[in-house]
C-alpha cells in the first residue's frame, strides 16, 4: 500500500521528457518532487506562472510569487508570468501535455467529483473545471476509499461532477487504473496489494486481464 | 497624452454607491486591490455583487468586506480560505454564484474586447452548465457563457504611469490585466506611480486606454497567506 | 469648398478633450496635424500602438515602428506597444472614442462602402470593418463626389458594404453633414458653398433646417 | 526547462509539405519570419494556403511565394500593395478569402487559446457574413466566426530564449503573438537568441509552451515599406 508520498512518485513516473504540466493541490504537488532529473520538464500553475520552480529558503518568500494553492514558490531560468486568460489559453489550447490533480470521486466513464459535497462543503472548483475539460491527457492522484473504507473509485459519481469522461488515469494507494470503455482496466498494483484487495476497494467495473504487475517504486 | 490620475483613493472611488457590481483584481491575496477594499470598508457601500477569483480570508482582503456584510454576491471560482464567507453562504446570507477560474477570467477579457459571450468546454456536463446553452463544435461539447457586465473594476499594478499604463509584477498579474476596461470605470492602484516615459512602451501589460483613474497606492501589507519553504541543505 | 487638408482641419475640431482616436488612411492621417495642443488626445494604429507620434526625422526611421498605413512612425512619451488582438479588443470594447476614415460611398442610413470595386479593385477591408462595426463614433472623410461629378452621398450604396448604419457624421470638400433617422441632416457648408451646390451633390436625402452656417476653419 | 532550439531554419521547417495551412506572422513587411519565407521559396512546397494579414510587396515576404506560384489560397485583411497578387487574383490562379483585420487576429487567438469560434460584429451586414451564422446579443449583431486551422505558424520574434520565450519590438509585435500556439507547430525566429535566464519572466510577451521550434535567424532585411519623414525644423 502507498501513502501519498508514493503515489506521487508512482505518478512522476508518468511524466515524459518535454511535457508542460499542471500539478494540483495536495498529493499532485509532491510529484514534482519524484520527477526524473534527466528529463525537461516544466510546471505551470494556472494562477500565472510557467517554469515554477520549488519553495523559496526562508527569507526569500514574496508576497507576489505563489503557485495555485497560495504557497509560496521560486520561479526557475526560462520562467514567465502571465495573465489568469492567456494562462487558461495554455489549458484550453491543449498546450499543457499533462493534468494531475485529486479528487474525491471517479465514476468508470471518467467522471471526476472534486469541488463540492452538498450541504457541507464549496470551496468551489478552481481551475479543474477548464482542466479536466481541455486536457487529453488527466491522471487523478486519490486514495481509493474514503475514511469510512467506502470506493471512491465508482460506477457513478455521487457528488456533483467537476467534468465528464475526462479523467484517464487514476493512481491510488492501492493501484494503477487505466479509464477505457468504461471500464477501470487495473495495470499495476502497490506493493504487497492483492488483486483482491483492489476488487474489494472498488465499486465501479474493474478490468483485470492476465497477471498484474507490483508497481517499480 | 491623457491623464488618469487622481489623488488619493477616495476620488478614485467617486461614484461607488450600493448594489453596484464590482470586479476585483487578485489571486488569493495575491495582487488584490488593497487600498481600494480599504476605501470600500469606509464607505459602508452594500448589497454589492464582487466579481473575484477569491473572497480573501477572515480579516484581510475581500474578508474585510464580508465581514461588514456589504456582500450581497459573490462571483469566484474558489472560496475555501474563509470561515465568514462560509457562514454567510450556509446561511443563506450570502449568494454565491462559482464559475470556473478559467471561464471567470475570459467573462472577464470579453468584456474588456467586446464580445458578448464564448463557447467554452470547462463546465460542460456540471451543475455549472445548467440552464445555459450548448454547443458542439468537432465533436466536443461546450458551454456559452456571456461577458461579464460591470460598474466598477479595481486592479492593482505594480507600477503605472499617468496614462494609466500599467506593469505587473509576478503572479501578482493573475486577473487584473483582464479586469482593466471590462467594466464602467477602471480604478488602478499602483505600488509605485513613475513618471510618464518611464515605463519601457514595450514592457506595458496594459495600455492606459483600459485605464480611467490611477492613483499612487499606500501602506501595502501584500500578506503571504501559505508562506511554505525549504531547508537550506 | 475645401482641399484635403481643409477636411482634416475641420474634423480635428471633432476631437475633443480625451479622446481616444484612430485614424483611417488618406485624410484621416492629415488630422492629427491640426488637433489643438491644449487638449489631450491619443492616437491609435490598429497594428498594434497607442500613443503615436509624428513621422520621424530623416535618419531615425525604423522598421519596427509603423502606422496602419505601413508608414514610419514614432511614438511619445506614455505610448504602448500590443498585438493584434489587444488592438482590436480596444477597438471591438468601445475603448477608442473616435474612428476617422475615408469612404467610397456612405449612405442615408449610414451605410459606408471602402473596401472593394468588383471587378476593379479589392485591395481589402484591413480594420475598417472592425472599426465601423465597433465605434460609436465614426465621422467619415470625403470627396462629395467622384472624379465624374457624381455624388458619394447616397440614397443607398452601390458597392459592398464595410458596414451598416454605423457612420454619424461626414465631413466632405462642401458640407458637414450629421447622419440621422435615415437622412443626412446638413450641418455646416464649406466656405463659399451654398446650400444649392451642396444638395446638387448630394443624391441621399438632405435635410436643410433653418440658416447654414459656414464653416469655421 | 523544455529545448525548444534547432540549429537552423532547414531544421525549423522540416515537415513542411505541399497543401499545408501555413500562418504567418507580420503586419505589412513589419515583423515577417523573413527566414521561413526564403526556406519556404527554396523548398519549392506548392499548393500553400496563406494565412496572412498582408501578402507582402512584389518582390519581398510573401511576394517571394507568389512570384513562384506555391500560393493557392491567401487569408488576408488587405493585399493592396501588391501588382503580381492582384494578377493572380483577378486571373482566378489565386483564391483568396479578405477578413477583417481584428477577426483574423481573434481567429489566430482562438485556435491558440482553445475557443472553437466566437462571436464579432466585424462585417455584420456585408459580404464578409455571407452563408454565417449570425446572432443578436444585447441588441446588436454578430457574426461567428471560426478558429483557424493551421498545420504551421512561422513568427519572427526581437529576442528570444531556448525555452521558447519570446519578446516582440515595437509594431513588429502585430499578429506574430496571437499566431503562437494557433498552429500544429509554432516556429519562432528570432533577431537574437540569449541565453535562457536572461528574459525578464515579467517582460516576457509569449511564453514557451507555445512555441516548438526556436532558432537565430539571419540576415535580416526589415524593409520599410513607406518611408515617411519629417522636416527638421
Amino acid at each position: 500500500m502507498l501513502d501519498k508520498n508514493g503515489i506521487a512518485k508512482r505518478i512522476a513516473q508518468e511524466v515524459q521528457n518535454g511535457f508542460y504540466v499542471n500539478l494540483g493541490i495536495g498529493i499532485p504537488t509532491l510529484v514534482a518532487n519524484y520527477v526524473r532529473e534527466d528529463i525537461e520538464v516544466e510546471f505551470q500553475s494556472e494562477n500565472g506562472v510557467l517554469g515554477m520552480g520549488p519553495f523559496p529558503f526562508e527569507g526569500e518568500e514574496d508576497a507576489d510569487l505563489i503557485n495555485a494553492g497560495k504557497q509560496t514558490i521560486t520561479a526557475l531560468p526560462g520562467a514567465s508570468f502571465f495573465d489568469s486568460s492567456m494562462s487558461f489559453s495554455m489549458i484550453r489550447g491543449k498546450h499543457i501535455h499533462l493534468t494531475i490533480l485529486g479528487a474525491m470521486e471517479v465514476a468508470e466513464n471518467g467522471d471526476i467529483a472534486n469541488w463540492k459535497i452538498p450541504g457541507k462543503m464549496v470551496k468551489g472548483m478552481g481551475g479543474a473545471m477548464d482542466l479536466v475539460a481541455s486536457a487529453d491527457n488527466i491522471i487523478v492522484a486519490m486514495m481509493h476509499t474514503n475514511k469510512r473504507g467506502e470506493s471512491k473509485i465508482l460506477k457513478k459519481c455521487s457528488l456533483p461532477l467537476t467534468g465528464v469522461g475526462c479523467v484517464t488515469k487514476v493512481v491510488t494507494n492501492l493501484a494503477v487504473l487505466e479509464v477505457r470503455n468504461n471500464a477501470f482496466h487495473l495495470l499495476e498494483r502497490a506493493p504487497g496489494v492483492s488483486v483482491e484487495e483492489i476488487q474489494k476497494a472498488t465499486e465501479g467495473t474493474l478490468v483485470v486481464n492476465g497477471e498484474i504487475p507490483e508497481m517499480y517504486i | 497624452m491623457i491623464n488618469k490620475t487622481v489623488n488619493n483613493v477616495q476620488e478614485a472611488l467617486e461614484g461607488v454607491q450600493n448594489a453596484m457590481t464590482l470586479m476585483l483584481g487578485g489571486f488569493g491575496l495575491s495582487g488584490i486591490p488593497e487600498n481600494a477594499i480599504s476605501e470600500l470598508v469606509k464607505r459602508k457601500v452594500t448589497d454589492l455583487t464582487c466579481i473575484s477569483n477569491n473572497a480573501g480570508v477572515d480579516d484581510f482582503g475581500l474578508g474585510l468586506l464580508l465581514q461588514q456584510k456589504q456582500i450581497k454576491k459573490m462571483i469566484s471560482s474558489y472560496v475555501g480560505e474563509n470561515d465568514e464567507f462560509e457562514r454567510q453562504m450556509l446561511s443563506g446570507e450570502l449568494e454565491v454564484e462559482l464559475t470556473p477560474q478559467g471561464t471567470l477570467a475570459e467573462k472577464c477579457r470579453a468584456a474588456q474586447a467586446g464580445f458578448p459571450a464564448f463557447y467554452t468546454p470547462a463546465g460542460y456536463g456540471t451543475e455549472v452548465a445548467e440552464g445555459k446553452e450548448t454547443r458542439e463544435f468537432d465533436g466536443k461539447m461546450y458551454v456559452l457563457e456571456p461577458a461579464f457586465k460591470a460598474d466598477f473594476a479595481f486592479v492593482k499594478a505594480w507600477k503605472g504611469d499617468a496614462a494609466g499604463n500599467l506593469v505587473f509584477k509576478g503572479t501578482a498579474r493573475n486577473f487584473n490585466p483582464n479586469m482593466c476596461g471590462a467594466a464602467t470605470i477602471t480604478v488602478a492602484e499602483v505600488e509605485e506611480l513613475v513618471p510618464v516615459g518611464a515605463l519601457d512602451p514595450n514592457n506595458i501589460h496594459i495600455p492606459g486606454v483600459f485605464i480611467q483613474r490611477i492613483f499612487q497606492g499606500e501602506n501595502y501589507e501584500k500578506r503571504i497567506e501559505q508562506r511554505t519553504i525549504r531547508q537550506r541543505s
